[in-house]
C-alpha cells in the first residue's frame, strides 16, 4: 500500500512539467526530484546558487564546494550555471522560477501559507522560504492533510505565524487537491478512494468543489 | 592596485577587528566560509560582534566555535538551526538573533554594498517579519521596506585570487561571498590559491579587485560537509 | 531547460513584438547592441515603442534607424547626444523622453528583474530629477525613490550561448545586457556563437538560461566603432 | 607657455595617487590618464563596465568589443575586469572608486556642481555623472575659471541646473585650486603669478583663504 508520503509525492511530481524551472524545498519536495522521470527536462533550482541540479554525487565525485540548499553534496547536470546568493534570488523574487514545491504546517482556505516557525518553540529561521513563495510564478504545498491528533492542517485561517500572505496557489496532501482562486479554494481532487464528504469530515477550510472533480490518482 | 594588500598572517589580517565590530561573513551552511579567518578571530578573542551570515556553523566548525568562546553578541541570518551552542545561548538571552528571509538578507548585503540604503520587497508581508517595517504599494501591491547593511569588516573566502585583489570562486562555495566583499569597510579575503596579475581572465573574474583590501592564503582547508550524500554507482 | 528557445530567423523572434510595447535593449552606445534584433523590427513595421536603452544608437545604426522609421513614441536612456534624428524629432515633440541617470538606470532594470519595486539611491537629489519623486531620509542623508523597470521583451546581444540559453558576454560589450535580460516578460538573445550544452563553463556563465526565452544567431556583425582611437606603435 | 589645459591636468594629476580607484569624466579630464607617472599605480574605471582601462590599442588591437564610456576604443590593461553596469555602478555608488575627476560648467561655494545641462540647448542627458558625484569617495571638478566672456564659474549659487548638490570635494581651475569644508568653500592654491586678490577679482563665490595657501605650480 502506498504511504501518505508516497501518495503526495506521486501528485506532486504530476505539476512538474517539461521545460519547467523548479525550486524543491528541503525535506519531502527534495525527494520529488529522484522520481522525475527521464523524459521531463527540467532545471532544478538550489537558492544557494546553482541552477540544474544533477544527481548526488557518487562517493569520489564528493565536493564540499558543491551542495543544496538542504547542506546535502550534490552534482550539476550537464548546461547547470552557478551563482551569487543575490542573483539567486533576483531570480526567485523577480519571477523567474515556474515553479516551488515546499512543505506546510498549515494552509489556510484563503492561500495563506504557515511554515516556519511554532510559538514557544526554538526558532531556526525561514530559510528562503519567504522569498519563495513570494516570487515563484507558481507556489504548490506539499503535507499531510491532518497532524497527529487528527486534527485539519488545512484550516479555515492559519494559527501559526504565516510564510506568506495569500500565497499558495495549490496545495497537495494526501487525500485531496485544492486550487486557490479569486473565488476561493477549490477542492479539484480527492484521492481515490475519498469522497468529497470524506474530504470535508478532515478538512477545517471552507472550500467549493470543482465541477470537474476527478479521483485523486494514486501512485500504484 | 594596492600590491600591498597580501598578508602573511591571519592573526596580522584580523588584528584590528574590534569589540563590539559587525562582521558581514560568507558562506552557506558550512560552505565557501572563511574558516580560516573566524579561527584568528577566536585566538584574536575579540567581543561583542554582531554577525551577519546566512548561517551560524555548527557547534565546533565555522561561526559556532565564536559562540563557544562567546564572541557574538548578536546574529543577522536566515536559518540557525544546525547549531547546539545558539539554541542554548539564545534561550538563555545570552544571544540576539535578528532572523531575516535568506532572499532579503542576501539583498540587503549587496544593497549595503551598492550604495542603496533602502529597498522594497514582497518578502514578509503579512507575516511577523513585516512587524515594525514601513510598507508601500506599487501598482496595488504590499511591499516592504528593507534597509542595506554595511560592515566593519567583511570576511570572504574565494577560491583563487590574483595578487590585485580579483576574486573567483568555485561552485556553489560562492553563495553570498561575492555579496559579502562588496559589503565591508574593509574587506578581508581568505583564498586557496593566489596567482599572478594578469593569469585571471577578466571576462571571468567574479569580483573585481575594487572591493577588496586584504587577501591571505590559507591551508589545509577542512570544508567540512554537513551532509554527505552519495548514490550508489 | 526548454530546447525550444532556438528560433531560425530574427523575422520569427521579433514577430510578436506589438505596437505600443515596451522594450529593453542592452548596449552601450553602438557597442553591445542586439543589431540584428533592431534591424528585424525595422522590417517588422511595430510602432508606438517606448525603448529603455542607455542610448539611442546613432542616425543610420543602432536605435537611431527605429527613430528614423518613426517606430519610438518614447526612449528612457540616460544620454542622447549621438543622434541628429533623435535631437529633431525631440524638439519638434515627435517623441519623448525621459533622462535617467545612468547608474539609476542600471539599478531600476536590475531590480526589475529582481523583483524589486523601487530601491532609494542618493542620486539626482537635489537636481531636476528629483521633481515629483519621493524622498526619505537614512541616517540623516537624503535619497530619492526610483522604481523597478520590467519590459514586455528585452532585446540582448551576447557573445555565446548554449541551448539552453545560458549566455557569456565579451569584454565591455557586457554592459547593460545581463541585467535587460532579467527584465524582459519575453527576452530575446542574439548571440554570435551558439554551442553545445555542456560547453560553456557552469562557474563563468554570465546569465543563467532561467531568464533567456529565445535565442537566435547571428552572423556578419557590423559592430560599428562610434570613436576608433588608437596609438602608434 | 603652458595651455589653461596643461595647467589644469598637470593640477589634477597631483590628485592620483599610487593604488587609486580612479574614473576619469569623458573630454579633458580623459587626458589626465596619458599623462599619469608610470611609478603611480592607479586603476582607472570605465563606468560601461571595465576595471583597469589599459591604453589606446594599437591598429591592430582595435575591438569593438572594448570600449570606454566616451564610446572611445581601449584596451584592458594586466589584472582588469570586465562587468555589468549594474555592478559598475554599484561600484561607484556604494564608495569603493576612491576618486572621480569630472569636468565642470559651474560650481557653487557650498560645492555644488552643474555639468549637464544648460536650459534652452537640446538636453543630451547625464549619464553617469550624478551617480558619480553622489558615490566616489572623492569629487575633484576640473574647469575652466571663467567663461568665454570673462564671467566666473564659480559662483555664489549655481545659475545652471544641478548635477549634484553639495558633491564637490576640490575645484581645480587654471587660476585656483579650492576645497569645500563645513566651514565653507577655502582657497588653498593660487596659479604662479596670481595672487589672492587676483582670484578674487575673477571669483564670483565667496571663499576664505586657507592659511598655509601655497603658489600653484604651473607645469613647466
Amino acid at each position: 500500500m502506498a504511504t501518505s508520503r508516497d501518495i503526495i509525492i506521486n501528485r506532486a511530481l504530476q505539476e512538474i512539467e517539461d521545460g519547467m524551472y523548479v525550486n524543491l524545498g528541503i525535506g519531502i519536495p527534495t525527494l520529488i526530484a529522484n522520481a522525475i522521470p527521464n523524459d521531463r527536462h527540467v532545471m532544478l533550482q538550489s537558492e544557494n546558487g546553482l541552477l540544474g541540479i544533477g544527481p548526488y554525487p557518487l562517493e569520489h565525485e564528493v565536493d564540499a564546494d558543491e551542495i543544496n540548499a538542504g547542506k546535502e553534496t550534490v552534482t550539476a547536470q550537464k548546461g547547470a550555471s552557478y551563482f551569487d546568493s543575490a542573483e539567486s534570488f533576483a531570480m526567485i523574487r523577480g519571477g523567474h522560477i515556474d515553479l516551488a514545491i515546499l512543505g506546510g504546517m498549515e494552509v489556510a482556505e484563503n492561500g495563506d501559507l504557515a511554515n516556519w516557525m511554532i510559538p514557544g518553540k526554538m526558532v531556526k529561521g525561514m530559510g528562503g522560504a519567504m522569498d519563495l513563495v513570494n516570487g515563484a510564478k507558481r507556489v504548490v504545498i506539499i503535507m499531510e492533510h491532518v497532524n497527529k491528533y487528527g486534527e485539519s492542517k488545512v484550516k479555515s485561517s492559519c494559527t501559526l505565524p504565516l510564510t506568506g500572505s495569500q500565497v499558495v496557489h495549490r496545495l497537495i496532501t494526501d487525500k485531496a487537491v485544492f486550487d486557490f482562486t479569486d473565488a476561493g479554494m477549490v477542492l479539484i481532487e480527492t484521492l481515490a478512494g475519498l469522497t468529497v464528504e470524506d474530504i470535508r469530515a478532515v478538512t477545517e477550510a471552507n472550500f467549493t468543489v470543482s465541477p470537474e472533480l476527478e479521483r485523486m490518482p494514486v501512485g500504484e | 592596485m594596492q600590491q600591498g594588500k597580501i598578508y602573511d598572517s591571519f592573526t596580522e589580517a584580523t588584528a584590528d577587528i574590534f569589540d563590539g565590530a559587525t562582521l558581514v561573513v560568507g558562506g552557506f551552511g558550512l560552505c565557501g566560509i572563511p574558516e580560516k579567518s573566524i579561527a584568528a578571530l577566536q585566538e584574536q578573542g575579540v567581543k561583542e560582534l554582531t554577525v551577519v551570515s546566512n548561517n551560524c556553523g555548527v557547534d565546533d566548525f565555522g561561526l559556532g566555535i565564536l559562540l563557544q568562546s562567546r564572541q557574538i553578541k548578536k546574529m543577522v541570518s536566515s536559518y540557525v538551526g544546525e547549531n547546539k551552542t545558539f539554541e542554548q545561548q539564545y534561550l538563555s538571552g545570552e544571544i540576539e538573533v535578528d532572523l531575516v528571509p535568506q532572499g532579503t538578507l542576501a539583498e540587503r548585503i549587496r544593497a549595503g554594498g551598492a550604495g542603496i540604503p533602502g529597498f522594497y520587497t514582497p518578502t514578509g508581508v503579512g507575516t511577523p517579519i513585516a512587524e515594525g517595517k514601513e510598507q508601500k504599494q506599487f501598482d496595488g501591491k504590499t511591499y516592504l521596506l528593507e534597509e542595506g547593511i554595511v560592515g566593519d569588516f567583511a570576511l570572504v573566502k574565494a577560491w583563487k585570487a590574483d595578487k590585485l585583489g580579483n576574486l573567483v570562486f568555485r561552485k556553489t562555495s560562492r553563495n553570498f561571498n561575492p555579496l559579502v566583499a562588496t559589503a565591508g569597510k574593509v574587506t578581508i579575503v581568505e583564498v586557496e590559491e593566489l596567482v599572478e596579475v594578469g593569469e585571471l581572465d577578466p571576462n571571468e573574474i567574479h569580483t573585481p579587485a575594487v572591493y577588496v583590501q586584504r587577501i591571505i592564503v590559507g591551508t589545509d582547508y577542512e570544508k567540512r560537509i554537513e551532509r554527505r550524500t552519495v548514490r550508489e554507482a
